[in-house]
């Protein structure tokens, strides 16, 4: 049981959730906060592929990689939720 | 070897160019336009002369370009094509004038005549396309050029026939793709050869041949009107009389029968079609289709109606004379290329005249139209006299050598053919001559005098055509008649 | 010796997972956030433990924080519209049709597959790999800099970096375009000590995420976590309202969004010249240009991010709301 | 000391700084676009003849060189997508000129936005890197949703939200793939993908990639985002969607099927299949549709069928021609459904509608743009000269000359099909019997059809220089790197 393997069935298991998450959730805020575990589940999976047994460092490459997408993904984020609050404004409107 | 080696896409571009110009005229431009026709159609007129008489001294234009590896655009003028250009071109001037006059006042005139110009450079291409791959890119723009005009009065009944039309001549334009693929997957070519590409094939895989020759002529079938793929000609009818006229004499129906020739003649080549088999089988499909169509007619009131069953039977004339399989016939076949297209186009021009000039769309309402429209309905008995096959009319020329192809070829039965079909023709013809000329006006009926005369524009086309019947049969043998040219040209695809 | 860790391991692999769970299948939104951004913490937590402290603090500072942050502003915005604002808890903000249990359940289990297949893919993966290590330690010598993360981000794979601050600046556009118009939701207000926190944090937080961006250099930080840092000044100043967006603030909004793409661009395009290519830095000046592009860049990333928390493009204040569509 | 230059940078930096320009000058946007479209023009033709004098050029940014740099490289199909992207977009930036002239908000963000995914899209066409390329679709996706939602409406941005959904969904299943990609080789460049020993993790890395740009690319049965999200956007948008956004991801695929080995006949039968379902699924809805856009929307989905089909066509033996059919077909589609939704825009601004079954019943006939959406129909269903004919040609060559029939059927089906619900269009343009006023035909001769019909005579014209094209976008023998 090395912590690669712990941490990387955890992340194909975060990724798995997400994906649930994504296609059965139906709120909208929800989905966003599903495609953000997908996210982090792949994060791990490079993480985890840059671990090396210390005292080797670990590669630098997919760090840099994991921090390139995690601000990918809240630029993702926050254009979704930017519309989630226009659409909901506008039905709201609509409803009233 | 030729001062103007450019000269066929000359001709081709004649009519392609001056489409788009007529299509961004203006409504009202009405003289501009008809100026630009009748210009253009002079210039191919001439054109076509040149292209015949250096084709005649021997000639050969070929004109190449690459579309994808080893696959050509090819244009070629070889006599065939000088045939059907001819054709096309005297009859585009002569039918131009008409739609002028004809649609003198009718709305969408600038679309009509975009439209009218690219069906003919879609013939034109048709024609002198030096392969198949061609072939096919042309035999498409002639479908999609002529569905505008075939729905142009834009009624519910005129949609519903475009709607058949396009069916038919759209998924028969599939099937000719299918068909130029296995010709080009099979044989690596699909040039127009005369005596045909596919003598390898046929010798290693005749059933892959046969299938491929089933694929080819019922796509070209459609177009051709061959049984059972007709059922659109009669229903498309509804087009107005100009564009009748020019699908059923140049371009539609004919497009098929020339394609039926080019596939016989050059990708089978006569002598492999014959020993694949399949040629016999073709020209009991064009006997039914003769007979089919004969008696259709007979029984018609609509005047175009029974014009339209008409043209199925004649044009299969030319089917069965490629299909018997002997020059002799093959002679025949093609001056009734030219022969069925002048005596046809004569009589939906004056059935477009009766219509117009006297309301008389009718069989049942021709009472006496010879007396009141004497010139055009001398026409339309010439031409129809010429149908039936009364000597020395073009129309007997053409079945007189196919009568001779046939006992030549050992089918006897070719004769019984034909003398039924004329038969049937007489049938069909006689009553509307008996009526324009032996019968009264029907005292408030259409043909009632005093209604308002069609001008020259209408009145001279039909006539003209008229005189050409007599002349093509009555000098059949002089030099650069249909007949003489049909002579050269088979003595090229029998290879003798 | 190791037992003690991998029951560490396994307690805390476990904990993301059932947070995960948690997260998705709370009925309340807020306890959905707030487990999220617990989650987000953890995850942190267990990048620490692989080695990786340059990710672990842009997954909390970015990953959990702004994000939890942004997902709390937009639960307030659709409380506030979908008039539940007062009441205590927010089962979805969504209009939602019934699914039937069987297309759930399908889904589910066509989910479960794909990541069991993954689970066995991995499982099958080559345990500590080939990978960029020889190849990093190779070249840090020539990149300018001693921290190998920043050494990869801003020099080896700075193209990569540049076009992600370029997804930035995408963003900022398209909420800009999207969200148009008056707001018709009050901003969240802060308490009254939380306000008085606030004010005392920011000092602290602006010499943080300085140093942060100072050390990425040779230490774990940089541009994105310290520019993530002084993103949440934004963020106190805007919930202290301390600062109001005004229109007239736009156009130097606008030049802060592009300044760091602007400059990292101009800079990988100025230095391709005497037969180096774009992004080739001379290495007599590579640290300075690095840190030149690495200040721009969390300037931009700070005022970025703080906009896509705002949310809409401040207009001129007028009553009803225009929408010029 | 001189600033060395080369066109691949321009290519890409051109856009980003004409974004960044036209974001900070909302009011000359409109000419910075243009401006900045033209020079981007300017460089593709620059590294168009770079290729075609020297090959596939390379371009090792920062100096490092794969795999630890990124390089980016352009050959012959790179190129043809950068001049089918600068080409197509300088048109629809022509044409949105006009159809945004009233709507100052939407012009104001509309350059910005579009420069963007100009960047994004060439960069994906130049980039040889799996990881750079999860980027460059980002890029391209926030971009692209801006544009989808750009008018505002709520159809719009319920369109551009369940899009964005899909988008960043298929993006992680990238990443995704991208890692696994990183467990198995330790390096993600293409070079590094090329002769790689299949193994459990490569294949879950390729079905995850795959999967994910299945989606982007809204690939039957993952199509369903597709059809609202190009009906609703205004017209420009939808044009830069259906016309160039979809093939950035199609380009992808193209490129990994070039590196990376197909494991299996099987799995590229089933690619064929998702493709032959969505010609004959985008056909019957597209009959189905009530709206002119929805209907152009749903036909994009049958149309990437066939690209898929072509790409499938011959099998495993055949994949090293069988991406050539593919890529005419992408080329063709880019060209003639930009022009038919610009004309589709045009109709409808004209008419004031775009209810199908009403056309006929308008006074007002734009016939320019009538002309144009038919022109643009000849492409697609695939009628000669167009290129669209002569991609469906090679598709159903290959497939005939390997003996997949099946291949050829569908085709064959799809073509019936597409002429079905385009002939419902085209025929309510001919169809003057149930209007009551009298009719306008010329009306709408505006330079905003300009562009359209340009694009139009484009896709029919640029079939009979096939055979050029094809010769061009062989260069640099992308598939040369597999064998």
């Amino acid at each position: 049981m090395t912590p690669d393997l712990i941490y990387g069935l955890c992340g194909v298991a975060v990724f798995g959730i997400g994906l649930v998450g994504a296609l059965c959730a139906q709120d909208r805020l929800r989905r966003v906060l599903a495609l953000k575990l997908c996210s982090v589940g792949a994060g791990f999976l490079l993480v985890v592929g840059a671990w090396r047994t210390p005292p080797a460092t670990p590669d630098p490459v997919p760090h840099a990689l994991v921090i390139t997408g995690i601000v990918v993904m809240v630029s993702a984020t926050a254009v979704a939720l930017a519309l989630i609050r226009r659409l909901q404004s506008l039905e709201a409107d609509d409803e009233r | 070897m030729t001062d103007a080696p450019l000269l066929p896409l000359f001709i081709l571009l004649t009519s392609l160019l001056a489409s788009p110009v007529l299509f961004a005229l203006p409504e009202r431009a009405a003289r501009l336009r008809t100026a630009i026709n009748l210009g253009m159609a002079g210039v191919k007129l001439a054109l076509v002369a040149w292209l015949s008489l250096k084709v005649a001294q021997g000639v050969i234009y070929d004109l190449r370009f690459e579309v994808l590896p080893g696959l050509e655009f090819k244009l070629q003028a070889d006599p065939l094509a000088i045939l059907f250009i001819a054709l096309s071109a005297v009859l585009w001037l002569i039918t131009t004038v008409y739609s002028v006059g004809y649609l003198e006042h009718g709305p969408h005139r600038a679309r009509f005549f975009g439209f009218f110009s690219l069906c003919v450079a879609a013939t034109v291409g048709i024609a002198m396309s030096g392969n198949l791959f061609t072939f096919l890119l042309f035999y498409e723009l002639l479908t999609l050029a002529t569905y505008p005009l075939v729905i142009h009065r834009g009624n519910a009944e005129a949609l519903r026939a475009g709607r058949i039309y396009l069916i038919y001549t759209l998924a028969g334009g599939l099937v000719l793709l299918l068909g130029t693929l296995g010709l080009w997957v099979l044989a690596g070519t699909t040039d127009f050869v005369p005596g045909g590409v596919l003598a390898d094939v046929v010798a290693q895989n005749p059933r892959a041949a046969q299938a491929l020759f089933v694929v080819l002529i019922g796509a070209l079938g459609v177009k051709a009107a061959l049984v059972p793929f007709h059922a659109w000609l009669p229903i498309a009818m509804v087009a107005p009389a100009p564009v009748s006229a020019l699908l059923h004499a140049v371009a539609v129906v004919k497009a098929g029968a020339f394609g039926i020739m080019r596939v016989v003649y050059e990708v089978f080549g006569i002598e492999t079609a014959q020993a694949l088999g399949v040629t016999a089988p073709l020209a009991m499909l064009a006997a039914v289709t003769i007979l089919y169509g004969s008696l259709r007619a007979i029984t018609q009131d609509d005047i175009k109606k029974r014009l339209a069953y008409s043209t199925v039977s004649q044009v299969s004339y030319i089917t069965l004379g490629v299909a018997l399989a002997s020059p002799i016939a093959a002679v025949g076949a093609l001056a009734h290329l030219i022969h069925q297209g002048l005596m046809k186009i004569t009589m939906f021009m004056a059935a477009g005249n009766l219509a117009e000039g006297l309301g008389v769309k009718r069989v049942s309402q021709m009472d006496g139209v010879g007396r009141a429209m004497p010139g055009t309905m001398l026409a339309f008995t010439l031409a129809a006299l010429a149908m039936i096959g009364l000597p020395p009319l073009a129309g007997f020329v053409s079945k007189w050598y196919l009568a001779q192809g046939g006992l030549a070829a050992g089918q006897a039965w070719v004769i019984a053919l034909l003398l039924g079909s004329s038969l049937l023709n007489a049938i069909y013809f006689l009553p509307m001559l008996h009526r324009a000329w032996f019968r009264d006006a029907a005292p408030e009926g259409a043909g009632a005098p005093g209604r308002p005369r069609i001008g020259w524009m209408l009145a001279a086309p039909p006539v003209t055509t008229a005189v050409l019947v007599l002349v093509a049969g009555g000098f059949a043998n002089a030099p650069f008649s249909p007949l003489e040219w049909t002579r050269f040209i088979v003595a090229i695809e029998y290879q003798e | 010796m190791t037992d003690p860790l991998v029951i560490f391991d396994v307690a805390l692999a476990l904990a993301i997972v059932a947070l995960a769970v948690a997260a998705l299948s709370v009925r309340d939104l807020f306890a959905m956030i707030v487990l999220f951004v617990v989650f987000g913490l953890l995850s942190a937590l267990a990048w620490v433990r692989l080695s990786a402290p340059d990710v672990a603090l842009a997954e909390a500072a970015i990953g959990a924080g702004v994000t939890g942050a942004l997902l709390l502003k937009t639960l307030h915005h659709l409380r506030y519209v979908s008039g539940t604002l007062g009441q205590q808890a927010a089962y979805g903000v969504t209009p939602l049709t019934p699914v039937p249990i069987g297309v759930t359940l399908a889904n589910a289990i066509f989910c479960g597959l794909i990541t069991l297949g993954l689970a066995v893919a991995y499982l099958g993966a080559p345990a500590a790999g080939p990978g960029f290590d020889a190849l990093v330690a190779e070249a840090m010598p020539r990149s300018g800099v001693d921290h190998p993360v920043t050494g990869v981000l801003l020099n080896f794979r700075a193209y990569d970096t540049l076009m992600e601050v370029v997804v930035l600046l995408a963003a900022v556009v398209a909420v800009w375009q999207i969200e148009r118009g008056v707001s018709d939701a009050p901003a969240p207000v802060l308490g009254e000590v939380w306000q008085g926190f606030a004010r005392l944090a920011l000092p602290a937080t602006v010499v943080v995420g300085t140093y942060l961006l100072w050390v990425g250099a040779e230490a774990p930080g940089g541009a994105f976590q310290g520019g993530a840092v002084l993103a949440a000044v934004g963020l106190l100043l805007l919930l202290t309202r301390a600062y109001v967006p005004q229109p007239t603030h736009r156009g130097i909004a606008r030049g802060a969004f592009v300044l760091g793409t602007g400059v990292f661009a101009l800079v990988a395009l100025l230095v391709a010249s005497g037969g180096r290519v774009a992004f080739e830095y001379p290495l007599e000046h590579a640290k300075t240009l690095i840190l030149l592009i690495e200040g721009m860049v969390t300037i931009s990333i700070a005022v970025t991010l703080a906009a896509l928390f705002h949310g809409r493009e401040p207009v001129a204040q007028t009553k009803g709301g225009r929408d010029d569509t | 000391m001189s600033v060395e230059l080369s066109p691949m940078i321009l290519a890409i930096f051109l856009p980003l700084f004409g974004a960044i320009a036209a974001f900070i000058a909302p009011r000359a946007a409109w000419s910075i676009g243009l401006a900045t479209l033209a020079a981007t023009t300017g460089a593709v033709i620059w590294l168009a003849r770079d290729v075609w004098a020297k090959g596939a050029v390379m371009l090792p940014l920062g100096g490092w060189g794969a795999p630890l740099g990124i390089d980016l490289r352009a050959d012959g199909l790179s190129v043809a997508m950068l001049a089918l992207t600068s080409a197509v977009g300088f048109l629809v930036s022509i044409a949105a000129l006009d159809s945004l002239k009233d709507a100052a908000r939407q012009r104001q963000y509309f350059w910005p936005l579009w420069l963007l995914l100009l960047t994004g899209m060439n960069g994906v066409y130049l980039s040889t890197d799996l990881f750079n390329l999860y980027v460059m679709i980002e890029v391209i996706a926030l971009a692209a949703v801006g544009l989808t939602v750009l008018n505002g409406t709520r159809d719009a941005l319920r369109a551009g939200l369940e899009y964005m959904y899909a988008s960043i969904l298929g993006a992680l299943l990238f990443l995704m793939g991208v890692g696994f990609v990183y467990l198995h080789l330790g390096r993600l460049d293409f070079a590094g993908l090329a002769g790689a020993e299949v193994s459990g993790s490569l294949i879950a890395a390729m079905a995850l990639m795959f999967v994910g740009l299945a989606l982007k690319i809204a690939l039957f049965p993952l199509h369903f985002w597709l059809p609202a999200a190009h009906a609703n956007a205004t017209a420009p948008a939808s044009a830069l969607l259906s016309g160039l956004v979809v093939k950035a991801a199609l380009y992808i695929v193209l490129r990994l099927a070039q590196y990376m080995p197909f494991p299996s006949e099987t799995l590229l039968t089933l690619v064929g299949l998702m493709g032959a379902g969505a010609v004959i699924w985008g056909g019957i809805q597209a009959l189905r549709a009530e709206r002119l856009k929805l209907l152009v929307a749903w036909s994009t989905v049958a149309q990437i069928g066939l690209i898929f089909v072509a790409f499938a066509r011959a099998g495993e033996m055949g994949l090293t021609e069988s991406w050539k059919a593919a890529a005419l077909l992408i080329l063709a589609h880019g060209v003639a459904k930009a022009a038919m939704f610009l004309a589709a825009g045009r109709i409808k601004d004209e008419i004031g509608h775009d209810v199908i079954r009403d056309l006929d019943r308008a006074p007002i006939r734009p016939t320019l743009a009538q002309f144009t959406f038919a022109l643009a129909a000849i492409s697609l269903i695939g009628l000669p000269p167009s290129l669209g004919f002569i991609g469906k040609w090679s598709l159903m060559e290959g497939a005939m000359a390997a003996g997949y029939w099946h291949w050829v059927a569908v085709t064959m089906a799809g073509t019936l099909l597409s002429v079905a619900y385009f002939s419902r269009v085209l025929t309510a343009f001919l169809r003057f019997d149930r209007v009551r006023a009298p009719v306008g035909e010329h009306q709408g001769w505006a330079l905003a059809d300009a562009a359209p019909l340009t694009l139009a005579l484009a896709a029919i014209g640029l079939g009979l220089m096939a055979a050029p094209l094809l010769s061009f976008i062989e260069i640099g023998y992308p598939f040369g790197v597999a064998q």
